[in-house]
């Protein structure tokens, strides 16, 4: 059957809803509206607006009053519309849903999931197409999950939310409508684990959400030339699988890591330094990052020069290779 | 029909500690009835003469028509989205209007109206949906700063001015503008607690449509009114008829004028209606019926205004004929300005990020440039 | 005196639209004057019998005798700072006291006397201003959650909890703490906005001790009081002398039982003093004169009860000895339980940081491993 | 003369309102109490309160008017109390303060000061102690600084107010009382320059803000042993001074990150990233990182065990060494 990502969250939301009535699931126009990207679509009527509801429009609000929840003893899901949006929100998320549990020794858990769209490359306005990503790796207490088929949507999605750790989930925007033929439900690899892709000898890639498909797409291009990429799909960002990363570079010798996001302190940065700790001797060329400019997001209308595609991934491995 | 507003009038010194001065009125300031027919409102006499009655009109038909040019510009492709303010026009004309030259515009996303009072030029405003640059107007040439999406940010902006506008001495209002929705953010409420603190001039007006995308307003306050808010920062809560372009531009002028003798900031609520989706992109069908919009219709401000010309015969065939061709004129200078423009220079990306570059983008520059100097090769 | 709080009485069922039935009174309620006399009133009789007028009075003797150990140990270098609920007594204790034993309390960081009434180890509490550990007490064996240091936040997760209560089902209600410079922030803003929309039996309690650190409340509002900002939420705003162990129960607990009938959140404003130092790193002589520390010392909450007591009869020298034995030995506890307590141990630090964890932090453990055993080697 | 840190930043602060009526200063407390920290002691008294002046408790309002201010044409200069309480302005600094020079194309300036006591080691209770560097770094719009010296500190400072872009300017509290022997006022290296603190052959270390003093002393430590450490101060965060990193790589063959804040995606992820990038050939070992720990800042008691210490940065440098 064809899925979209879409259609694959939206569906584990439902189950997951189905399998606990402790799940809940809110933020702006979740309800009726289903969300702006229908991706809560038929939520509210299944399960009422006791479980799936509209909040004001209050993003400190809306993950302030997830944790609250949480400590009563919900399961709540929270959007937060836009990755831009999720601004307002961040000291509920870095002061409180990240530490809490820690701060109370593990007494209180905090099985809260907040769901994030994010990154470009839909024409939108401004703060719509972020990649916010960093921030919350960064923050030490969260797990930061993106999934990058339909398949790993649902999959990571049901992880999530029977995660008792707080977990921020990213949703690749742009490839909302991707599809895939593939029954739900369905069970991938566990989310915290990278998983390779397409197995290849020259270099590695390293890309999660949105950027799976056009890792993809660039290793098809190499191979017409004859360099066989291997693509590792990182998935879970935080934790970050490092023996998977270390394990694909010394297969290859090379590696090249794409993301949206601005380079500096992108995941870039991090993925670049533990594979030069940890697999030093393996490295024929410098690891490269294939990334969005260390300028703000641009205009819809230039997003395509900013964002890193096929031909910038090529760049990087044809530098790559000139070592 | 329109309670008095206590509280707002230079004349009443009483202390805040009198809270029923400061609480709004039952029933929004309304001077034009849906018909058009006007009530005299001794607390809201009309300073306006016959050419700017007209002007007002003037300004909501030229609102209404580019606004529908930018409908149809996106449905064409030529914005990735726009947000209509149909509907809106007596809200926003009025109250842009009521300010002074000097004085300040913080819009959010939706303020075509306020930003053809103030000369704005609509299709570089438009830039920002079509994408071709974030924004596209110089601030300081009208008074009227960016566009602003991250919901009530604004306020604070505004609110930041106008005490350095006191600080400085200098005559200046400023006027925010936010949604029904925008007021359960933090910001607002911050921007009205430094607002009251600090007497600073500024009018938070909101306009009250009815909506945040899908969320009615029982979903974002249980308060009375979103003007009860007011009180909890010691200014007052004012009411409109938002759909009244006179009663409007009455009570938005009374607080401007206000807060520019030093009397503080004041918070207006506009009711009305948002006639259109959300924005290009939403379907309002899905969370509203279709009688609840033909309903709100019949309030429309523009109508209205022009029975209330014709009763005064300050409205005839010509009139009509020279407004629309102006309308015209400007939407069809919108659509020229906007439809297959230029998307822009990518190397402009590095350019405005800091004023004072250091230098630090320079490989990365390199890289575009290389990119699009084998683009052009290939093609 | 004491005018009547309307609008918080069950039976009034006046819609929000009546706003003059929910705006705070003139004088917050006091049924008890500094000098201990009681005034009857019919709006807030007293459902306490002798044995809990005394518990009351217990309550804050024992406070302020662990309060003042506190800052003991602090200056012995025991604790790294402590913030003082000196004054605060009989706010604290008169409104935790007002809830059920199911009911949970959400505080911030100076609320020693509610979670003494609460039974929280206070030995335990005070390892976050040792720095032992962030906290040490499980919230769930009091239903008294972590103290929260980022000001205003926690009114945000009593908001979702009283949610989680009432879409449970359970006669649940909760109670929030924060300060008057709190109510500036604009989480407790939001809180208010979705405590009011969702009729969240959630009670908001600002202890309003007239600073915030050196900042006056004159620099955080403008409104009449802090109560008016309740109406802009739709809830009561009530206030009550805060020093007045009495007038601050009868006024928590009528909205308490209000919001477990259903009827919905509410807001009180207790008029109180920070007679300490905001924290024993901060010098207050630098922005309030000993003339106004002064003053306040007069309406101490501790001394009108004891008069109050003793003009009932409900007071006499056993009871005192009984009482300061009490204190003595919970501060006697509280001493042993702090000096030099363990530092705990540092591997602990990757112990709590995920439930369910993933094993990524063993190169860091190890690591941190061999620095303390090399350093136990060393020394 | 003995001058302090925050007796520094003090007179720089002074002197800039005293050579331009449009510099203001306002925060929590700054007024009467002159600041938590004594850092604006004086300055309400000398300027009035127009000038210098406390805000309502509410730091996405200070930022949010700081930007009105700044638009208006003042240059304020606003104090976060705290590393941990600057969260609530993450909004206004990220999507506004960032970002609107940019989306103005230039007609908006926002001389923007603002200032962040940072870092922990003063065994303070929790969200007194964090490093949040990384994330101003990965927001591109900012310019970030901080000061590792008492001569830095009045000169960063004031080239921070004259700067016409958003400064944040990050002042390492636990060195607020570490003297220098300087007449102010001062003017030292360009502020968005990285400096060499030390001269060494065998390895550089890179540091910023409290652990200059700790890198010197490691160094201090290392050349009783035989080895000659390059310490280097990175000054400005945002930009980062790569040819100056890359030089002393370049001369010493080794590096080591030194930072407080959590490794992953601090600021050692991106230097490391850009030697290897940069300095590929060069490098004998990977570059290592004695950094805070992948956890929440921990209790005051414990502080000592997390933070980065000589003992921590000498592991690195026997780890570096024995590749
Ligand atoms: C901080 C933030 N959160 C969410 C959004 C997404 N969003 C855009 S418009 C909107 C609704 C705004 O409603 P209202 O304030 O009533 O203004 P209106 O659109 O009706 O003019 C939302 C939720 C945003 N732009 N900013
Ligand atoms: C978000 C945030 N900003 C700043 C601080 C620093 N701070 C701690 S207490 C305090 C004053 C709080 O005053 P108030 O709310 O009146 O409570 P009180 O201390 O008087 O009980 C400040 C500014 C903080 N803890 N959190
Ligand atoms: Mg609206
Ligand atoms: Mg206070």
């Amino acid at each position: 059957m064809a899925v979209t990502l879409a259609q694959a969250i939206n569906q584990a939301l439902k189950d997951a809803m189905s399998d606990d009535e402790r799940v809940l699931m809110f933020g702006e126009d979740v309800g009726r509206l289903g969300g702006v990207f229908r991706v809560t679509d038929g939520l509210q009527e299944m399960f009422g607006e006791g479980r799936c509801y509209d909040t004001p429009l209050a993003e400190s609000g809306i993950v302030g009053t997830a944790i609250g929840l949480a400590m009563y003893g919900y399961r709540p899901i929270a959007e937060m519309q836009f990755d831009g949006f999720t601004y307002p929100a961040f000291e509920q998320i870095v002061s409180h849903l990240a530490k809490m549990p820690n701060r109370s020794r593990g007494t209180v858990k905090l099985p809260v999931t907040i769901r994030i769209p994010y990154g470009g490359g839909i024409g939108a306005v401004e703060h719509h197409s972020e990649s916010p990503e960093s921030y919350w790796v960064h923050t030490q207490g969260l797990k930061v999950l993106t999934p990058g088929t339909p398949e790993d949507g649902y999959s990571m999605m049901r992880a999530a939310i029977s995660s008792d750790d707080p977990v921020v989930f990213l949703e690749p925007k742009r490839r909302y409508w991707m599809k895939s033929d593939v029954e739900l439900p369905v069970e991938t690899e566990p989310a915290t684990q990278a998983v390779v892709r397409r197995e290849g000898t020259d270099a590695s890639l390293f890309c999660y959400g949105p950027m799976v498909r056009t890792a993809l797409e660039a290793a098809d291009a190499a191979a017409d030339e004859g360099w066989y990429l291997e693509v590792v799909d990182l998935r879970s960002l935080a934790p970050l699988d490092t023996p998977a990363i270390l394990a694909s570079v010394q297969r290859t010798g090379r590696a090249i890591v794409v993301h949206e996001a601005s380079r500096t302190l992108g995941m870039g940065a991090e993925v670049a330094a533990r594979i030069q700790e940890g697999a030093f001797y393996h490295l024929e060329a410098p690891v490269l990052r294939a990334t969005g400019f260390d300028t703000p997001y641009p205009p819809a209308k230039l997003e395509e020069y900013w964002l890193p595609d096929v031909d910038r991934i090529l760049d990087c491995l044809e530098r790559s290779l000139s070592y | 029909m329109g309670r008095t507003v206590t509280g707002v009038d230079s004349s009443d010194e009483g202390p805040p500690g009198d809270p029923h001065g400061w609480l709004p009125p039952d029933e929004p300031v309304s001077l034009l009835d849906p018909d058009g027919s006007y009530h005299e409102d001794p607390e809201h006499p009309l300073d306006l003469d016959d050419e700017q009655l007209r002007e007002l009109y003037r300004l909501m038909v030229v609102t209404r028509k580019v606004d529908r040019e930018a409908i149809n510009l996106q449905r064409q492709g030529q914005l990735g989205v726009y947000a209509s303010c149909l509907g809106q026009e007596a809200a926003q004309v009025a109250s842009a209007y009521a300010l002074g030259a000097d004085d300040w515009i913080f819009p959010s996303y939706r303020e075509l109206g306020a930003a053809l009072v103030r000369q704005v030029d609509a299709a570089g405003l438009l830039h920002l949906y079509r994408g071709t640059w974030l924004s596209d107007h110089d601030p300081y040439a009208h008074n009227f700063a960016l566009m602003s999406i991250p919901i009530g940010t604004q306020a604070l902006h505004a609110t930041g001015f106008a005490m350095g506008a006191k600080l400085d001495g200098a005559s200046i209002v400023t006027l925010t503008y936010y949604g029904d929705g925008g007021t359960s953010e933090g910001d607002p409420h911050e921007a009205m607690t430094f607002a009251g603190v600090n007497d600073a001039p500024v009018v938070f007006f909101v306009q009250n449509n009815q909506y945040a995308i899908s969320v009615p307003l029982d979903r974002q306050t249980a308060a009375p009114t979103l003007a009860h808010k007011a009180i909890g920062y010691g200014m007052p809560g004012l009411r409109c008829d938002g759909n009244d372009v006179l009663g409007t531009y009455a009570v938005t002028r009374r607080a401007v004028e206000r807060a520019r003798r030093g009397e503080g900031p004041a918070f207006i609520e506009a009711m009305t209606y948002r006639m259109e989706a959300h924005t290009t992109s939403d379907d309002p069908t899905r969370y509203r019926t279709k009688e609840e919009r033909e309903e709100a219709a019949k309030t429309d401000p523009i109508a209205r205004m022009k029975n209330f010309l014709t009763a005064r015969d300050l409205y005839d065939d010509e009139l009509e004929r020279e407004i629309d061709e102006q309308a015209q004129e400007l939407a069809t200078y919108v659509r020229d300005g906007i439809y297959d423009a230029d998307h822009g220079d990518p190397m402009e990306l590095f350019e405005h990020v800091y004023v004072e570059p250091e230098g630090h983008f320079e490989d990365q520059a390199a890289q575009l440039r290389a990119e699009l100097d084998s683009a052009g090769e290939g093609s």
